[in-house]
């Protein structure tokens, strides 16, 4: 009896390629796209997580404090929530860098007598906090710090990325949100167009006395291949995008040299699509009645 | 063996059976006839579970069919052979797959199936249209595969409606002679028709029907 | 009227009609008989230019139908009423629509559709099924609307193919009795049955096919 | 016969309201990705355009050249094909706009007896050669003129936007093209679906001597129903995304300010959806044989 659940599948299969192979394709497409999606998302996201690293909160100290006044304020700091670490840079050190910084027309700075620079700290911030308003408002609080001359921090710069990270994460999800929807909304009404189709097969199944699982069991069987069959056509896809991306377009487009793909999630497609195949599958018979 | 006490059955707005009394022993042959509308196929029907009686109750081998399970129902069918009166075969599946069909449900091997397929297709004279599909067949060629698909499985009744409106007198006797020869081995069987020939003569029980009233009980 | 000449219908395997030679008059009402299998349907699908003869000719109205263009197949089945042995009724649509439908495709309008279809119901005693669906109708009611579906759009030749196979004898007569009237207006009709109550005593012509043979032309 | 051809389509709509309603919410969310995908492609497309425009090539020009060899040089850069625009900046001049760049700290330079800078000039690109290797080519070429001292571009940042700008246009047009064959899939599909369903009752109008016309028109009519209820959803869809991301997501992330609603061609999908639609119906009822 399984075995002949299986031949009237493949029957099915065969007989319907048309529809079929349409149904693969859809899945297939929307698997695919949703996969590049959270490929996408993640991206961004693991783009955007090294940024922050590069930036810090300079503190400009006002002009010959003692030893005892600077080791308070680098106290005062290391008390901080959003502070990760805290770096003194006296003038003489700051004069150098902006020596190197300058490099070819360094001769712009040869002329002075006395280092006009002022001592500085800088702060390194908690990954978390950089481009938040705490972060703002630290930089706001230090600025009235007694011994601190000015507060330097890419505000507007650093909360514009922090932005961009959140619209495409919240944009990612709906993304993907959508698109899941889409592929149990195709499976399902796949499965229901098929059974829609065999409505008059499957009343003459039953009144020939067959139980409920011989009828169901070619549907599912159905489901489950059709589901399977566009999980690895999407697995498919997203190793063509990958050997493209990766072997063609990185050659001449350096930047995406630097996309991150998850080879081990994207095997993870044909099992989520036989899931959803059965799932689909299991919905669309549904309770099945004398 | 099969037992209605005063079963009613109404559509909408359509009352199909009054009242209905009446009991067919174990391997009995008997007729309904009526008028068309009378409510002959709609006697079957009940009888196969695939109508159920508004009123009155329905017992077949003294088990009552509204006491039945839902699960039970397949297991009751697969005991009936029904022949359809609008024949219910499958236009994609060719006439040995749509007799087949009738056995695999009941899980029946692969070789098996062919031997026993193939002896019902002789016993309608079809055995040359195993491999033909449906809506490539006469009409009287098409009621016979529903013929044959109804005694494939050696049911203990068979119900049959109108079996031989689409044939010609010849065939109609040979169909009238297969079902006496099942009748000989046992199975009961019921023949809802309008055709008197089919029944004139054979000294078997004639229930009438009109407008859904069992109106009388005579010999044929 | 309808001229077949030397016609033969070859199906992949089987031959369905062999060198067929006949002529039907203008007015006349002839009948088709024959064994289950023997060729009846498709010779009136041939008329109907739903089946294409493989050799002869046939015309209609000295028409030679292989000289139709596509697009004047749909007029020539506006000629003709067909009552299709398979009911050919949409069960997603009432009797009433079902009836109507052969006049809608004719352009007429919703008045005329109406009392049209009517008084074709109550020809066929119908009337009061108009709005039931095809599928709540016994096999004989549903053959009548089949009927009546033929006989609405009035047209100049009528084809039916076993008209009376799912009707008691009473029925029978009944519309026997309409397709006369029909006739009488000067409507040719074909009726292919296997029913010999039918013709007999008619006098009309009965053409007996035997396996895609014309064997005889008599008498009823 | 024509209103009965609507009334035939209106009645296959409400009957078949299930399939339909499915298959309007499958266009729906197509265009609407497709016009989503065609927003971000424009919006970043018109951001990267902006960026371009900041940056320049900087020409660092030796010492004491004179007015004729500084003519020669302005004159051999115009002829450049990738040059838009050239501007002499003399070094007093830089000075300034250095010390206005210091501001804060401009004592920096207040010791200077004599101005460090050289003269320069300021080359500003043609948009669409900034960040290429034509771009490249010429910085490397003009290192190697006579009275050229060295030369300033930001190759690598601008390489990298100008990668960006590409790779979001490439994978954009893929995905259109991907959402657009699936529109269209859909209503092919659909259609398909619901005239298979149909075969039966096809088949019976044929025999009842229907013309083609007659036959097509409900389908017709079906799919230009379909279309338009789906390019009507998305519209509705796409101006929910506006009034999501304008007035709302734009008051906590600011970023989404920048973005562009080009809400004209927004109106464009309705009579897009439309159009598929009835194409789509076309192409999947092909040609009617008796
Ligand atoms: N599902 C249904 N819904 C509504 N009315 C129905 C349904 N099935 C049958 N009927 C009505 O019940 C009556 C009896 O129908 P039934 O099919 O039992 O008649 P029958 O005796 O088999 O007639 P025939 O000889 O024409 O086949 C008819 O008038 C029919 O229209
Ligand atoms: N489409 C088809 N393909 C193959 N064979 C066919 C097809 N249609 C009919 N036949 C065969 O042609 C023969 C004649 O069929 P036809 O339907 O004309 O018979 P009939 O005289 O109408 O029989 P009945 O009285 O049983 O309706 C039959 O053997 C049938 O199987
Ligand atoms: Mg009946
Ligand atoms: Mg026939």
């Amino acid at each position: 009896m399984a075995t002949f659940a299986f031949r009237l599948a493949l029957r099915s299969i065969l007989h319907e390629k048309w529809i079929n192979l349409l149904s693969i394709l859809a899945i297939a497409a929307s698997l695919l796209i949703t996969a590049l999606t959270v490929l996408s998302v993640y991206n961004v996201d693991v783009a955007t997580q090294k940024l922050p690293e590069r930036f810090s909160m300079m503190l400009y100290l006002k002009d010959k404090l003692s030893g005892g006044e600077v080791e308070n304020i680098m106290n005062t700091l290391k008390k901080e929530h959003a502070v990760e670490s805290v770096k003194y840079i006296p003038k003489d050190q700051a004069l150098k860098e902006l020596k190197t910084m300058l490099k070819g027309t360094d001769h712009v700075l040869e002329g002075l007598e006395e280092n006009p620079l002022p001592d500085s700290i800088e702060i390194k911030l908690k990954k978390e906090a950089v481009g938040t308003e705490t972060a703002q408002q630290l930089s706001t609080r230090l600025r009235e710090t007694k011994g601190v001359d000015d507060v330097e921090y890419g505000e507007k710069f650093l909360f514009a990325i922090s932005s961009i990270k959140t619209g495409v994460k919240t944009i990612g999800i709906l993304f993907i949100m959508i698109m899941s929807a889409s592929v149990i909304f195709v499976c399902y009404s796949t499965v229901k167009i098929l059974f829609y189709r065999k409505k008059e097969e499957i009343e003459t199944y039953k009144l020939l006395g067959a139980t409920k699982g011989f009828i169901r069991a070619p549907f599912i069987i159905e489901g489950a291949f059709i589901g399977l069959s566009g999980g690895l056509l999407s697995l498919l896809g997203i190793l063509l995008v990958y050997y493209i991306v990766i072997f063609r377009l990185s050659h001449t487009i350096p930047i995406f040299n630097a996309l991150i793909f998850p080879a081990n999630i994207s095997f993870l497609l044909p099992p989520i699509g036989l899931s959803l195949g059965i799932a689909g599958a299991a919905i669309a018979i549904g309770r099945i009645r004398y | 063996m099969i037992n209605f006490e005063n079963v009613s059955k109404h559509y909408d707005t359509q009352t199909a059976l009054r009242n209905i009394t009446f009991s067919i022993e174990k391997g009995e042959m008997a007729f309904i006839t009526g008028l068309s509308g009378s409510g002959k196929t709609t006697l079957l029907k009940l009888i196969y579970l695939s109508e159920k009686p508004d009123e009155g109750t329905i017992s077949i081998d003294s088990r009552e069919l509204n006491t039945l399970k839902e699960s039970e129902i397949p297991l009751l069918r697969r005991k009936i052979g029904f022949v359809f009166q609008d024949f219910r075969l499958l236009n994609n599946r060719n006439v040995f797959e749509n007799i087949a069909l009738a056995l695999r449900i009941r899980g029946i091997n692969d070789k098996d199936v062919k031997t026993r397929v193939f002896d019902a297709l002789k016993t309608v004279n079809l055995r040359h249209k195993a491999d033909y599909y449906p809506d490539t067949l006469s009409g009287g060629e098409q009621q016979r595969v529903v013929i044959a698909r109804a005694i494939v499985s050696e049911p203990t009744v068979l119900l049959a409606d109108e079996p031989t409106g689409n044939v010609d007198p010849d065939t109609s006797a040979g169909i009238m002679r297969t079902f006496k020869n099942i009748n000989a081995t046992g199975t009961t069987i019921i023949i809802a028709t309008h055709n008197r020939e089919l029944f004139r003569d054979t000294g078997r029980r004639v229930l009438k029907l009109d407008n859904g009233n069992l109106v009388s009980e005579e010999r044929g």
